[in-house]
């Protein structure tokens, strides 16, 4: 909202420079000295390098202040060739990494950070500019939490037991794509669909029910809430009794899971209609109906939705979880439980990032939808 | 023609114009609120008969209960003492033979509905065919100028325009009694004249009964057939002024003698319900 | 007035909870029936009706116990043993209450913290969100023990590493539900700050949270539920020592499933208590915010 | 006193009772150790545990072992209590499956998390297909409990012959309403519960007499567990073990496949080929055990 | 005594009165909403400027831009034409030197408040000592005669006195400009007078700048030194009259002829700008 009048770029080396870059330039400082202490030839290369790229990169940015999209792209390119020239350094050198590798590396990163909140003010005038930075944004975060991830690993040494990089990772799901895909048909395609369709419908016309019928809310509500805390953990052995070992178990803990926060979410949001509003149906003798279709559930749909994102989430934890129970031996949990005995963290970590990627989309969808639905509200009329 | 009819009493229970069944009915009445702060007794012995076909204007300071009232004759608040009856029936049944259209005080829109599909509400509660859905629309919004509006939002109109709005809702859907709490309150004088002028049409034309709380004394004395002045704490009717005006009013009735002995009537009845008398 | 919510709600409840526990024996007969059919066409007995019924809710390790033997299975274990000793529901119950309650309070504190961070500012906004969103897609189950490892690998056990997970899923909907409530307030409202040319602090602790409140004890509900799983999955990787998880999983070594759905039952009860206190603080505010009656 | 710390493979029970007899009974006191005995679950990997530094030693399957070998772990096998397998398949009686030759076209119960590779040694064996169709098997990723054969989800399951057989037995099967298929009688079985530590630390020779004297006490807690067993279940008990009668038995039928603790290399072997087969393990592993211990230890 | 001063033509600057300083500079201002049916211009080419002290009175038909006009000056709408400078400076900065007290047209109250709470909002963000702001909020209450209403909700109270207090609010904190939106809306004639004597007085002694919108013609007259008439679609300037009324003003002054003829003016040119002349 408060966007600083524009300073011309003229009066810009005078002014302070924002704290990420001070505070880059500072680390380089830093990790020249260290360096010119260290022994030459020994750990990661291209320390030199990458340390010089930040200082410039730094200082360009610096100079460029007030142009943003001039100052963004040098930063971005300052600091993923940083990150680039230490994670192609440290290769052959795992775990040698001393202060002034992670010191670069943490330079580079504030220069990624200082790039994201300069690209974070920027308002284009255009649709399609704006997607294209809603979408960069949140990918350059994702990559500087991959980059330090990697360099942090490998830097230090990290067993590939408790924690492999990201490059072997990305190795493993490109390997086994044909086990992933059918692993996310299992899980996703068939029980959470089936089972967040089947919950959030359940948890919709129970919170209906129950505002219908006091007798029910009194009683449903207290009775949900157990219901709601019914550990996955017990329920899924007893779901596989009942359902069988294939999928519909599954889908049956994913209705467990799904259906508490939509009740919740639902009872609440039938009561966030105004009492004006409540009047005027009064006043049209509107029958029970016509008054939840006209007015309450259209009120209601802000909190309908949060309970579509939260339970969207959980389907999948869901879904994952109960596969640690009986199973056929395909699906995203199944796989992960077995790599893990058979040591192949890789795959596991393969699993769930592909479990992390086809949650974000189900969450985006639905986020999509309700920036559809309750246009609105003033949380996304703006506010 | 005699300007000023009668002068009853205020307590006394004021007769409806012979002839006429009575719509509302009220025998004192008493509402009182429980607060956090103590019980507010926002209505206290109100006796009041309207009979069909009448205009009233209910008058009265800031927090007298002219609110109050008219939600109690909707059902939108039960009394605390005394009986009512609307139609010859309670309120509640009344309500439920959808015997009234109601306009807030505030505009009171549904904020995901355009203002076409606002004005629309009612009539699909009702059950209004499509069609003819859309020519009452189009004609209520003609009649309070908001025509081009239709498929605009609620928070992209100014207040006035939205207090217009849901008058026409009121009017889209054609009771037989209208109450109506202060709906031009956000009007400019010559939209609010129009309305006004527009009003007394519809009702001549429908012989409708009107509820009509306002603040605007020359508004009261120029719509009503009966005006009913109410003095705060405890709420309560001071005063019933029968106008006897001729129906046909142009609007430079307000300059003759007649309508401004009612209106200085009126305004005494107001300054003696007001607690500082300065 | 809270007297009275209660009984309003005595009647209902125990009406509904009948009506369960006669599905339920219903359901026990089902599910146990083929097996018993099986033991006694193996011991070549041909029972009647009567006797068939009884012998499916007397199994000693059913697919569905029956409520009585749950009730039963309960009782002994929480209230004719010594509650601090390893047998006791009251014990367990205590343990994993006890990491709920530290992983509730803070997965609370760090989504609204986060909620804070994504209203004030843009970058956080448009960065982190997506994030945080993804963050609850990885399989808990799959993290949880990696997590108790890489902990205990460092020395750090107990408490501590079962908290965390509960945090893991207690932060989410707070943080959800608090980004939608700070951003409720009408835009008037806002504006009005906006005349007094209001701090971003004023604008937050005299607009943003008293309109959050509602949301915030709404999702509350949900996280103090989710807290809960986590404390309950958290306790599976930990060697089953001790608490409601541990209880769970060792009846499943041993099919006991009576003590499984005892152990449910115990969990479901702390549940009703943690969202039953979260509900009642979030009447107590809305009251002393001088909350309209519905 | 040198502190150990051992991880088990799964929670407390008769299973791991000599570890727990030769702690209750002062055997680690006397030898000079302080012993932390770490309880398992259903998703602990022994061998992330002590690649991530929480464990000094570990009880594992020898083939789970040898996969983490080939992952970069370097885990060396020093001691094989358990001389025989106790894993086995079962069947009721009444069931589709009387024989081997009868598998085709059913549903078999496997436990998987590194349990499932003597299984597919045995189909391979067998030339049976394991992704179902009429002329393989469909494998179902069995639970903890012999609930898939109650419910007649799978058509035989897997179960231990000291723990899952008696829940059989327990749930009213009679031994004669059930097929047996003993992977140790057919030949079948792979090495179990073995102690394995990191190679690098074996070169530390304090560390070498650590475990030497380690080795010794736990076996002298074998021993005693196998003449003592109810004594050695009340030990399980104490140490957060359930069920006081399963566990009793589960000590009894324990003591069956306890051997002299000193590892068999035909049995490795044949671990070791099955693993290589099945392409779990990419080469023939080298120096995935010594004798050293065991030698210096059970004189 | 001159009642119309001078007739300037609608778009060029009126000048302030000499010797004052501007508080309001506005220079071929104009803005342009844009929504889902095509954008809006709500303000086109306003041309005004308001020296210190005046009292500035917005009139105009329903939807004109009054307040669009005014939430410009008070910086809660970015201008998408023309410039505005506030005390000499930018809106924004007038905004940040907290320069003016807003009055919306909704009452705008903090429901999570009671009555004295929401008065004392702006003097807790100014950070007025303790027993300062119990002080001010009992004087301004007791101005808008809501005392003893202090500890009561707001939606404990009826629409006129939710819309007082907002007013209370406003002038709690003691800012040099005042930007009024309709607040004597809601009111009827008695308290209608009442405050506009008040407010009057306010403005005498205390020398503030006042921007009021109004529906009410006398009102207007009644009150301002400066009278902006605007017409909409798109939002305009359609004339501005100097009163030149003198600063006493005792009730009875809109009885006499000078009153009249400012009143008439108006008239006429807020008609001119409604659409439909019947
Ligand atoms: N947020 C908005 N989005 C789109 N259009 C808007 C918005 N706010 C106002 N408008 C439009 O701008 C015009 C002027 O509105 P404004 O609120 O300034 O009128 P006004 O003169 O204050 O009217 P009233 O006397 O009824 O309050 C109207 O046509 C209205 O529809
Ligand atoms: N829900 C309520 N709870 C408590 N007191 C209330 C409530 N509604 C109204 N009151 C009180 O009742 C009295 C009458 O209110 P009412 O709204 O009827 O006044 P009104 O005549 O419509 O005033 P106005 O002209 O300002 O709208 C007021 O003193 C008000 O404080
Ligand atoms: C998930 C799971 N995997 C394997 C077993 C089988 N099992 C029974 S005892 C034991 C310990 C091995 O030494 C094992 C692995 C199980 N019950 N659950
Ligand atoms: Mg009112
Ligand atoms: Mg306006």
């Amino acid at each position: 909202m408060s966007a600083s009048p524009a300073i011309s770029p003229s009066t810009l080396p005078r002014s302070l420079p924002p704290w990420q870059i001070a505070l880059a330039l500072l680390a380089v400082v830093a990790g020249l000295a260290l360096q010119s202490g260290g022994v030459a030839g020994e750990g990661p290369a291209n320390i030199w390098a990458a340390l010089g790229l930040v200082a410039l990169a730094a200082a360009g940015a610096w100079a460029l202040a007030g142009r943003p999209l001039a100052e963004a792209a040098i930063l971005f390119l300052g600091a993923h060739g940083a990150a680039w020239l230490l994670l192609s350094g440290i290769a052959g050198h795992e775990g040698q990494a001393r202060a002034s590798f992670y010191l670069a590396l943490g330079g580079a990163w504030l220069l990624a950070w200082r790039c994201v909140t300069v690209l974070s003010l920027e308002k284009p005038a255009s649709l399609s500019g704006r997607r294209m930075l809603g979408l960069l944004i949140p990918v350059i975060f994702g990559a500087w939490v991959l980059i330090l991830w990697e360099a942090v690993v490998r830097g230090a040494g990290i067993p590939f037991l408790l924690l492999p990089p990201p490059s072997a990772i990305a190795a493993r799901i490109a390997a086994s794509s044909a086990v992933l895909a059918a692993d996310v048909r299992q899980t996703v395609f068939k029980a959470v669909v089936a089972g967040y369709v089947i919950g959030c419908a359940a948890g919709f016309v129970a919170a209906i029910a129950a505002d219908r019928f006091v007798f029910l809310r009194r009683g449903l509500l207290p009775i949900g809430n157990m219901a709601a805390a019914l550990p996955i953990i017990g329920v899924a052995p007893i779901m596989v009794m009942w359902f069988g070992f294939d999928w519909p178990s599954k889908a049956a803990v994913v209705v467990i899971m799904t259906f508490f926060p939509m009740l919740v979410n639902t009872v609440v949001g039938l009561s966030a209609s105004g009492h004006m509003e409540r009047d005027l149906m009064r006043t049209y003798a509107s029958g029970y109906w016509p008054t939840l279709f006209k007015l309450r559930l259209p009120a209601a749909m802000p909190f309908i939705f949060n309970a579509l994102k939260i339970n969207s989430t959980l389907a999948l934890i869901g879904a994952i979880v109960a596969e640690f129970f009986g199973t056929p031996v395909v699906g995203m949990g199944f796989r992960i439980s077995t790599e893990v005995g058979r040591m192949n963290i890789d795959m596991v970590w393969a699993e769930i990032a592909v479990a992390a990627l086809a949650g974000t989309l189900f969450y985006g969808a639905v986020a999509l939808a309700e920036r559809a639905v309750t246009f609105w509200h003033p949380s996304i009329r703006g506010g | 023609m005699n300007a000023i009819a009668s002068h009853q009493p205020a307590t006394a229970t004021p007769t409806a114009s012979p002839g006429t069944a009575n719509v509302v009915a009220a025998n004192r009445l008493g509402l009182t609120f429980q607060t956090n702060d103590g019980p507010v007794q926002a209505l206290s012995n109100v006796d009041l008969t309207i009979g069909k076909g009448e205009f009233v204007s209910f008058i009265g300071p800031s927090g007298c209960g002219k609110t109050t009232l008219l939600r109690v004759i909707a059902d939108l608040e039960k009394p605390t003492s005394g009986t009512i009856s609307v139609n010859g029936m309670t309120p509640e049944q009344a309500r439920q033979h959808r015997a009234y259209g109601y306009v807030f005080q505030a505009a009171a829109l549904f904020p995901w509905r355009t203002i076409a599909d606002n004005v629309a509400l009612p009539l699909e509660i009702m059950g209004v065919a499509k069609a003819e859905r859309a020519e009452r629309i189009r004609r209520t919004l003609e009649l309070v100028n908001l025509t081009g509006f239709e498929k605009k939002y609620p928070w992209q109109l100014s207040g006035g325009m939205q207090q217009r709005a849901s008058i026409a809702r009121a009017l889209a859907f054609d009771a037989d009694l209208l109450l109506m709490d202060e709906p031009f309150g956000a009007l400019d004088e010559i939209v609010r004249d129009h309305l006004n002028q527009q009003l007394l049409e519809l009702w001549a034309r429908t012989q409708k009964t009107i509820c009509f709380v306002t603040h605007s004394i020359p508004e009261a004395v120029y719509l009503s057939t009966r005006i009913v002045v109410m003095s705060p704490r405890p709420g309560r009717v001071t005063d019933v002024i029968d106008t006897n005006l001729p129906k046909e009013r142009p609007l430079d009735i307000r300059e003759m003698p007649e309508f401004l002995a009612i209106a200085a009537r009126v305004r005494e009845g107001l300054r003696a319900g007001h607690s500082y008398e300065d | 007035m809270l007297m009275d919510s209660f009984r309003s709600k005595i009647v209902p409840v125990t009406t509904l909870l009948a009506l369960l526990v006669v599905a339920w024996y219903g359901f026990a007969v089902v599910l146990n029936g083929p097996f018993q059919r099986d033991l006694d066409r193996r011991a070549g007995e041909a029972p009647g009706t009567v006797e068939f019924l009884m012998r499916t809710w007397s199994q000693p390790k059913p697919t569905l116990p029956a409520p009585h033997q749950v009730a039963q299975n309960f009782y002994k274990s929480t209230f004719t043993v010594k509650p601090w000793s390893n047998r006791s529901l009251i014990y367990h119950s205590w343990v994993t209450l006890s990491s709920t309650f530290v992983g509730f309070v803070f997965g609370a504190g760090l989504g609204i913290l986060i909620a804070v961070g994504i209203v004030h500012f843009a970058s956080l906004d448009r960065s982190l969100m997506p994030w945080i969103i993804t963050s609850q897609t990885i399989p808990i189950l799959a993290i949880a023990p990696m997590v108790v490892v890489v902990f205990a690998a460092v020395g750090i056990t107990g408490l501590f590493p079962k908290a965390l997970i509960s945090t893991y899923l207690s932060f989410f909907p707070v943080a959800v539900g608090m980004v939608k409530g700070l951003r409720s307030p009408e835009t008037m409202h806002l504006d009005l700050m906006r005349t007094y040319n209001a701090t971003r602090p004023q604008v937050f602790w005299k607009l943003r949270v008293p309109a959050s409140l509602p949301f915030l004890f709404a999702s509350m509900k949900v996280a103090v539920a989710a807290s809960l799983v986590g404390a309950i999955v958290a306790e599976l990787p930990t060697g089953a020592v001790a608490g409601i998880g541990a209880r769970l999983l060792n009846g499943s070594y041993y099919s006991q499933t009576i003590e499984i759905w005892a152990a449910l039952v115990a969990g479901s009860l702390v549940a009703v208590m943690l969202v039953a206190l979260v509900g009642a603080a979030g009447r107590i505010t809305e009251r002393a915010m001088g909350g309209r009656p519905a | 006193a040198d502190k150990v710390v051992l991880q088990l493979k799964w929670v407390a029970q008769g299973q791991f009772a000599g570890y727990f007899v030769a702690k209750e009974q002062g055997f680690y006191e006397e030898e000079g150790l302080d012993v932390e005995i770490k309880n398992g679950g259903p998703d602990i990997a022994p061998e992330q545990v002590i690649a991530g530094g929480g464990a000094d030693v570990i009880v594992t399957w020898m083939a789970a072992g040898l996969a983490a070998r080939d992952k970069g772990v370097n885990l060396v096998n020093i001691a094989q209590p358990f001389a025989k397998s106790g894993l086995q398949l079962i069947c009721p009686k009444d069931g589709p499956v009387q024989t081997e030759a009868d598998f085709k076209g059913h549903t078999l119960g496997v436990w998987f998390f590194g349990n499932e590779y003597p299984f597919y040694a045995w189909m391979n064996k067998l030339g049976i297909p394991t992704e179902g169709g009429p002329d393989g098997v469909t494998v179902l990723k069995q639970s903890f409990d012999v609930q898939p054969l109650i419910q007649k989800q799978a058509d035989c399951i897997s179960v231990m012959t000291y723990n899952e057989y008696w829940q059989a037995i327990d749930a009213g099967f009679k031994p004669e309403d059930l097929v047996v298929f003993n992977y140790t009688e057919l030949g079948n079985d792979l090495l179990e519960d073995g102690l394995y530590v990191l190679e690098d630390n074996l070169k530390d020779p304090a560390f070498e007499d650590k475990m030497v004297r380690f080795v010794r006490a736990s076996m002298k807690g074998w021993k005693y567990a196998v003449e003592n067993p109810d004594e050695a279940a009340e030990a399980v008990m104490e140490a957060g073990g359930q069920d006081e009668n399963h566990q009793k038995r589960m000590v009894g039928e324990v003591a069956k496949l306890i051997g002299d603790g000193k590892l068999d290399p035909v049995v490795y072997e044949r671990t070791a080929k099955a693993l290589l087969d099945q392409k779990i393990v990419s080469k023939e592993p080298e120096g995935a055990f010594t004798t050293a211990i065991t030698d210096k230890a059970l004189q």
